[in-house]
């Protein structure tokens, strides 16, 4: 009889995709106060989320959300699978069923509008986590759509053919059905799809799925540049180490609350989130 | 070591892209082998070319001694070689519970096990695995229902559950947190180990092939450009410079 | 079942029908229903049915069968047994009533029907259903007996002739199409199409293809209303020559009107027309009859409504006869009757069907429905050959 | 006996007399070419919305109406087609605002049970106002003849055909390069994804559900130019476009087209060597046998129809 | 233990109702009968279209199996009424009960040979095809055999052919096929059930939530479609049987009544919600009656409200009856999330 021993907990947390650990959920009570998360966005707030309770049909998911990120600041959420970061993304933009509480950009309340508005009105854009290229159009045209909103298909164009510039693989490939790229193909021309709009704010779930290393380095490197241009980033990444490093302001979400909020840096440091988080 | 699964110069192009050019190797019986290249070499594709989604153009796949190229999926995957996919596929609509309970090999089917209830040793270890992968609470809600890593997770377990003789992996751990990652990485070797699963993992992740892996493949454009023993294949300039980055 | 004795309700007895308000026959259906509703509203006017010295009103119960036989028999079942109806009145067409007419022989309820003409109806020893028109085998006869005259009177042998026909598939028609082919057999004339049309159809280019191929000496078309105006639209668009085209429908199908030019010289069978010299108690001549019609339903009575009604006009007159509604009397009052009405004589022979009553057959000439045949009631003589198409 | 003596009789016709060949070729073809209107409009709706609409023969009926009761008015029938589609656009427009809308994200079988109770509706409806009997509306086109006579075609059937082609590639070139036609595209390939593009896809869904309403309307005022028209007559264009769209792929408007003429052609073929009875028996034993075959052929390349 | 009495219980209600009803209201035997019909009905379909995702438009061609076979197996053996105008005569007399009976019995077993044989053999071919391409196969199929059934001059072709009639008092014969209806769907309900809760139930839900994934896994797809395919013929003969005998007159609209049954069945079981157990049977029944109330109270307008009446309802439970409860009380469905519970520990190679 081949058992499997039953791990001690220490090498294998029990039901960590699904639930807090004991240790985690101690975070949970002693969750980060609002004056905590404003002073982390520096006290002006671009992108804001007050109490948000949310979920998918009945199942709330989400159990009263703060967050805030200034102008020009990235912010990392991280926690174990199914906590609810994706979720966040969705519910920002509309694709959940919100129960309580508010989103807000430059203090406009945002919660009931459109997804399809809101890149127009909000200039927010999205990269989903899961597959989102349109499998029967060409890499060109998938580009073309990301510049729907622009004025006109020229310019949706021109602006296609400067991400172009930046994405080598792509443009060889431009002519190809999307459904046909490779796993980690379909993922860049998502991201460059994001960017053709030249959004304000820019959600990102797992940026670096499915990437090859070299490639993950790359996107970082198109996010800071992003950032230092002025735009906004919210992230959810799994590869916790680079996600942190990279943000100004790093959250962690367990079981659909925030569980600590602070500096990237900090979380990094944090040997509790290291052991619990980051897998280190 | 005998192989249990040997790829000979197999070659399968789409259109003008040559997705997998004259790729040669061999996985031998019992071990763990790594599968790695920059996006778009054709690692997908040769997986695919093995479990039988698509014909090849040229070339050779042995199963246990057994020519499989010309085979259909499902045969294939009946000869006790198994794979996941790199997007995820589960069973939406059934409970978490139920995905692994049908995921036990049809290998012994006769009309009885057919019409025969689910035994009751199948049920607990189906909750065993999934207690594993975080997902026991969740067992009787519909699969459809997980997030993206649950998902990948669930697909994982799936394919435990069957214990195949040999089981492709394609990206298993994109997505999943780094904690649970560790404990995969484990519960994969011990898998290896005790139940003798030949494993075939395709991974982004050097920390992961690296700690699991005894032998290493890595593809370019379609070709194979280098194999051997992880540490070595890290520190092999080709694989850097094509690959890995600085 | 329901309750024993004949559904009477004060002093009003009831009837039951299953007709087609909706579906493919719903053009005919609503025809029945017409004819069905002018009879009961004339008896009534005129003090009602006097039955055992008492007047009794007249009422029918309907239903809707949306031209399905399987619904018609649930239908009937229906009537019988919550309803508790004892006395039925046939639904349109031959596929209804013979879907109907066993339930009625089952619970042995008399059934007077007036639009179901397909002879095995009549060859299954029902007892309890008697159908007041003319067997569908009828229907085309005459115009067969036509064309071999007229071949006869231009010195041709009729045996010369080829006919084509095109019969929908569906228990009328292949009745209709079954007297041609004894006509066809006992004139010694050729087939030389033999086509069905499904009941969905609604096109018949290939058929008429084939017919300017092969240049047939007559056309035989029966389809209900669907299938004539189909027919006469076609012939013309295609411009398809033939020396005879003879139609069932056509009249309820209104092709003069509808199709003007189209319809010209195209010949209609018909159970009953206005201009014929029938005449009962009730509405006088046939005429008149029409005219009742028409200030009440707003159109001209085909032959359906006409039948609808003498089948009221048979229960009517059974109910007096038999001097109570007990069933196994009416239905031998029934079956003794021989009674003339508006619509024609009505007389029935052992297997329920009416044998006193011949068909008639209109030409189209100017847009009018002109009886051609039989010669007795002929109101204009007949044109033969139709020119042709170039020469119109 | 009879049956397989006259369709002897039939083949040796169509042998000796070539020329039959060609009227039944070109009656089919431009029988077909309604068909591929129909058939363009379901693709559509299919592809986008990933609704298959049932009653999408119902619109053509509508259609017809519209052009009966037009010509009745003493207008031209030619006149009405475009007062077809604008009625049924409307129609359309409507139907998706009150029910369409609500079932469109839904699972195809919802949207098939929607779209099947509206057909019901609307074809009983017809049946009450406009009641059972059939119409036609002249064209007052008349026919061309060729070979001396024997080969008939009328006009209007002519003119169906040229409005079919004309619309198939106004469509065609519409989703390919427009703005609009894009968009409808990228709604239903990823409609999620399309969404987040800024891609508002209920209008999208709505202009694309009016659009084939026109089209169907169009149709429908060009069918009973042709032929005639009854409360009934949807089913027959349903199933028929259901069939070419499965056969032609939802993408691909010139093989919708292709498959239309083709289904036109066979049926007529079908039905002067069968006899019409065997017409549709024909057709459908074929489609299946056409399908199964490809499967099959598909199948030993280790992939299936989809 | 709750649930189980609960359940015993259910069932015991149903089914006394089931075998009281015709006593208590014997006007309405031939509609009760015709429920259980609509009930089997959905549930085979739902076997197909809900359970395993092969939405069949064709499974009326059973049916029609059904219904024809006995009827020709009458004719032949005992009542020689049909289509021969020399056979006249009292029918009473020549429908002695015990031919009757013994004909019905053997048409019925033919009936079930038939449509089986022919399920397989079809099924061969056409559940090869995934998703649309086998719905137009199937209503190929069944819009096929419509039409060769009325070209057939065997069976009557489009004259239709008349079974004999039940040889007794009409009140009998309403309590004969309401039982029998009773029967057969109690059976179906049951089979059903039971396969449901086996390893097939579990084969044929992953293969319509992704074949390939159920390919790919080493199930054996192919056995599991022919299965479920050829349980629904069966049935769908015996029910198809029972109609036949029962209207007495058959043709091509009574045996391959695609827009009506054929449609009611995917209705029905959508309607209750598709893929449950419960659904289908919750479907007929408020379909069957909504219908028969329609007809009874909405004269010429019926078909609008039934029109209406779906339009409503897939608006309002666009997952069906059984879909919206379980949206509404998930719970109540199984559908729980236990934070403490935890597995006992795996022993791996032991499973099976
Ligand atoms: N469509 C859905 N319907 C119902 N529940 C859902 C749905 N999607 C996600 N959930 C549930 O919501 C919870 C949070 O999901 P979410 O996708 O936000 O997780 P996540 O943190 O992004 O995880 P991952 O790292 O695996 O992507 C999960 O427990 C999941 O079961
Ligand atoms: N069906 C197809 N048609 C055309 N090209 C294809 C098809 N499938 C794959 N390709 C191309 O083949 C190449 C190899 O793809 P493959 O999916 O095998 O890459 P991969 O190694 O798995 O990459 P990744 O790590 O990004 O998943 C890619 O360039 C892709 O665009
Ligand atoms: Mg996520
Ligand atoms: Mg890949």
């Amino acid at each position: 009889m081949r058992t499997i021993p039953s791990p001690d907990a220490e090498q294998r947390p029990r039901g960590l995709a699904a639930q807090a650990l004991p240790e985690q959920g101690r975070f949970v009570k002693e969750g980060p106060s609002r004056a905590r998360i404003a002073e982390l966005a520096g006290n002006s707030p671009l992108l804001r989320i007050d109490g948000l309770v949310a979920g998918y049909g009945k199942m709330e998911v989400l159990h009263g959300i703060d967050l805030q990120v200034g102008a020009g600041q990235s912010l990392c959420l991280i926690g174990p699978n199914g906590a609810g970061k994706s979720t966040v993304l969705h519910s920002i933009y509309g694709f959940t069923n919100i129960m309580a509480g508010s989103v807000t950009v430059n203090g406009r309340d945002i919660t009931r509008l459109d997804p399809n508005e809101k890149l127009r009105n909000a200039r927010i854009a999205y990269i989903l986590q899961d597959n989102s290229v349109f499998p029967d159009m060409t890499v060109e045209e998938n580009l073309w759509m990301g510049g729907f909103l622009m004025e006109s298909p020229a310019h949706a164009k021109g602006a296609a053919e400067k991400v172009f510039e930046h994405y080598p693989r792509l443009k060889e490939r431009r002519r190809q059905r999307a459904g046909t790229l490779s796993g980690g193909e379909r993922r860049m021309l998502e991201i460059a799809r994001a960017l053709v709009m030249e959004p304000q704010i820019l959600l990102v779930d797992e940026p670096s799925i499915g990437l090859e290393p070299r490639y993950i380095g790359m996107v970082f490197e198109v996010l800071e540049d992003l950032q230092r241009q002025g735009k906004t980033i919210v992230m959810v990444e799994q590869n916790a180490k680079k996600g942190l490093q990279f943000s100004d302001i790093g959250y962690v979400l367990v079981s659909g609350e925030i569980a600590m909020a602070g500096t990237g840096d900090d979380l990094l440091r944090d040997p509790e989130v290291g052991r619990l988080f980051l897998g280190a | 070591m005998t192989p249990i699964l040997e790829v000979q110069g197999v070659t399968k192009a789409f259109g003008g892209v040559i997705a997998n050019d004259n790729i040669s190797l061999t996985v031998p019986k019992g071990s763990i082998v790594g599968l790695m290249g920059p996006n778009g070499s054709g690692k997908t594709t040769l997986f695919n070319s093995i479990v039988g989604y698509h014909p090849v153009d040229r070339g050779s796949i042995t199963f246990e001694g057994r020519e499989i190229s010309r085979l259909r999926v499902p045969e294939i995957a009946r000869l006790g070689l198994l794979r996941t996919f790199q997007q995820t596929r589960i069973y939406g609509m059934m409970s978490c519970l139920e995905n692994m309970q049908i995921s036990v090999p049809d290998t012994r089917d006769g009309l009885r096990t057919m019409f025969s209830k689910v035994p009751p040793a199948v049920t607990q270890q189906a909750e065993g695995l999934l207690e594993f992968v975080g997902l026991y609470a969740k067992r009787h809600l519909r699969a459809g229902e997980l997030s993206f890593g649950q998902r990948k997770l669930l697909e994982l377990a799936m394919a435990l559950m069957h214990e195949p003789k040999l089981l492709l992996l394609d990206e298993p751990t994109a997505g999943i947190n780094p904690v649970l990652i560790n404990s995969l990485i484990d519960r994969l070797k011990r898998i290896n180990a005790d139940l003798g699963v030949t494993l075939f993992v395709i991974e982004h992740n050097i920390r992961v092939i690296m700690k699991l892996a005894e032998h290493v493949y890595c593809l370019t454009h379609g070709q194979l450009l280098a194999d051997g023993p992880p540490d070595e294949i890290q520190t092999d300039q080709r694989v850097i410079d094509a690959y890995l980055g600085a | 079942g329901g309750p024993a004795s004949p559904k009477v309700e004060g002093d009003t007895i009831i009837l039951g029908a299953a007709v087609s308000l909706t579906g493919k026959y719903s053009t005919n259906g609503k025809n029945t229903q017409d004819g069905y509703e002018l009879g009961v509203k004339r008896i009534n006017e005129m003090g009602g049915v006097r039955v055992g010295g008492k007047y009794y009103k007249i009422k029918v119960i309907y239903y809707d069968d949306e031209s399905t036989p399987a619904r018609g028999a649930q239908l009937a079942e229906r009537l019988i047994n919550q309803d508790g109806v004892k006395f039925m009145l046939g639904p349109y067409s031959s596929g209804l009533t013979k879907a109907i007419a066993p339930v009625t022989e089952k619970y042995r309820i008399p059934m007077v029907e007036g639009n179901g003409a397909d002879r095995a109806l009549f060859t299954q020893g029902y007892k309890y259903m008697f159908a007041v028109l003319s067997t569908s085998d009828q229907y085309l006869r005459e115009a067969m007996n036509l064309a071999a005259e007229q071949a006869q009177k231009q010195g041709k042998d009729p045996k010369t002739l080829k006919v084509a026909m095109a019969f929908e598939n569906d228990p009328f028609s292949m009745d209709v199409r079954d007297g041609v082919l004894e006509d066809v057999k006992r004139l010694g004339m050729k087939i030389v199409i033999d086509d069905k049309l499904p009941p969905e159809i609604n096109d018949m280019a290939a058929t008429l293809t084939k017919v300017k191929a092969v240049k047939p000496d007559i056309l035989v078309v029966s389809g209900h209303a669907r299938g004539a105006t189909m027919a006469v639209r076609q012939v013309s668009d295609m411009k398809v020559d033939v020396p005879m085209l003879a139609v069932t429908h056509c009249d309820s199908a209104k092709v003069a009107e509808t199709l003007g030019k189209a319809a010209e010289y195209a010949l209609c069978a018909s159970q009953w027309d206005r201009s014929l010299s029938y005449k009962d108690r009730w509405f006088g001549m046939a005429e008149e009859y029409a005219k009742v019609f028409e200030k009440e339903f707003r159109y001209d009575p085909p032959y359906q409504a006409a039948e609808s009604t003498a089948a009221l006009l048979v229960f009517v007159d059974a109910f007096e006869r038999a001097g109570s509604f007990d069933i196994e009397k009416v239905r031998e009052a029934i079956a003794a009757t021989d009674l003339m009405t508006f619509y024609g004589p009505v007389k029935f022979d052992a297997t329920g069907k009416n044998i006193a009553k011949p068909m008639v057959l209109y030409q189209v000439q100017d847009g009018k429905y002109k009886v051609v045949a039989p010669t007795k009631w002929a109101a204009a003589k007949l044109i033969h050959p139709i020119p042709p198409w170039s020469k119109r | 006996m009879l049956f397989f003596l006259l369709m002897v009789d039939n083949l040796s016709l169509l042998f000796n007399a070539p020329i039959l060949s060609a009227q039944l070729l070109v009656d089919g073809i431009l029988i077909g070419a309604i068909f591929a209107l129909v058939a363009y409009g379901m693709a559509l709706v299919w592809g986008v919305m990933d609704i298959i609409n049932i009653a999408q023969g119902e619109f053509v009926m509508l259609g017809g109406y519209v052009t009966f009761f037009l010509a009745a008015a003493g207008v031209h029938p030619l006149y009405t087609v475009p007062a077809a589609a604008a009625a049924l656009y409307i129609l359309g427009w409507a139907l998706y605002r009150t029910v369409v809308f609500r079932v469109v994200d839904k699972d195809m079988f919802i949207s098939i049970l929607a779209t099947f109770g509206i057909s019901i509706v609307l074809q009983q409806l017809a049946n009450e106002l406009f009641e059972a009997d059939v119409r036609t509306a002249e064209s007052g086109l008349g026919s061309l003849f060729f070979a001396d006579g024997l080969i008939v075609v009328s006009q209007i059937k002519v003119v169906a055909f040229i409005c079919a082609l004309v619309l198939g590639a106004t469509l065609f070139l519409f989703l390919k390069h427009s703005r609009l036609g894009r968009a409808i595209r990228a709604t239903a390939q990823n409609a999620r994804a399309a969404r987040i593009m800024g891609v508002n896809t209920d209008r999208v869904f709505a202009t694309t559900f009016a659009l084939n309403a026109a089209i169907c309307g169009a149709a429908g005022s060009l069918v009973v130019m042709t032929w005639l028209v009854h409360p009934y007559l949807g089913l027959a264009y349903t199933l028929r476009a259901f069939m070419i769209v499965t056969v032609a792929g939802l993408g691909n408007m010139a093989s919708v087209i292709l498959a239309s003429l083709g289904l036109g052609a066979a049926e007529n073929f079908a039905g002067f060597v069968l006899g019409t009875e065997y017409q549709a028996a024909f057709v459908f034993s074929l489609l299946v046998a056409i399908l199964v075959w490809r499967n099959a052929l598909l199948s030993r390349q280790r992939k299936y129809l989809k | 233990m709750t649930d189980t009495t609960r359940n015993v219980l259910l069932y015991a209600l149903i089914g006394l109702t089931g075998l009281l009803a015709p006593s208590l209201a014997p006007a309405f035997r031939i509609q009760m009968a015709l429920l259980w019909m609509m009930i089997l009905f959905a549930l085979t379909w739902d076997l197909g279209g809900g359970q395993m995702g092969y939405n069949s438009f064709g499974n009326v061609l059973f049916f029609g199996i059904g219904c024809y076979a006995p009827a020709v197996v009458q004719r032949e053996l005992f009542f020689a009424v049909e289509g021969q105008p020399q056979a006249t005569g009292d029918l009473a007399t020549i429908s002695p009960a015990f031919n009757y009976f013994n004909g019905f019995a053997l048409g019925l077993t033919l009936a079930v040979i038939i449509a089986v044989a022919v399920a397989a053999g079809l099924g061969s071919g056409i559940l090869g095809l995934r998703g649309q391409y086998f719905a137009i196969c199937t209503l190929g199929v069944g819009v096929a055999a419509g039409e060769i059934a009325s070209g057939w001059d065997y069976i009557g072709a489009g004259s239709g052919m008349v079974a004999p009639i039940f040889p007794g008092h009409p009140s009998q014969a309403a309590l004969f096929f309401y039982y029998l209806f009773f029967v057969l769907a109690v059976i179906c309900f049951f089979t059903l059930k039971r396969l449901y809760a086996s390893r097939f139930g579990l084969a044929i839900n992953a293969i319509r939530d992704d074949e390939d994934k159920a390919e790919a896994m080493g199930v054996h797809t192919t056995r599991y479609k022919a299965i479920a395919w050829c349980v629904s013929a069966f049935f769908l003969a015996l029910a198809g049987g029972a109609f036949g005998h029962l209207n007495n007159f058959i043709d091509r609209e009574v045996a391959f009544p695609g827009i009506t049954f054929g449609v009611w069945m995917v209705l029905m079981a959508i309607l209750g919600g598709k893929g449950t157990l419960w659904g289908p049977v919750i479907g007929a029944t408020i379909f069957h009656v909504t219908q028969e109330l329609f007809w009874t109270y909405l004269l010429g307008w019926q078909r609008v409200a039934l029109g209406v009446l779906i339009v409503v309802i897939v608006v309002f439970f666009p997952l069906g009856i059984m879909g919206w409860l379980r949206e509404q009380w998930p719970e109540k469905f199984g559908e729980t999330v236990d934070l403490e519970a935890r597995a006992a520990p795996v022993s791996l190679g032991e499973g099976r």
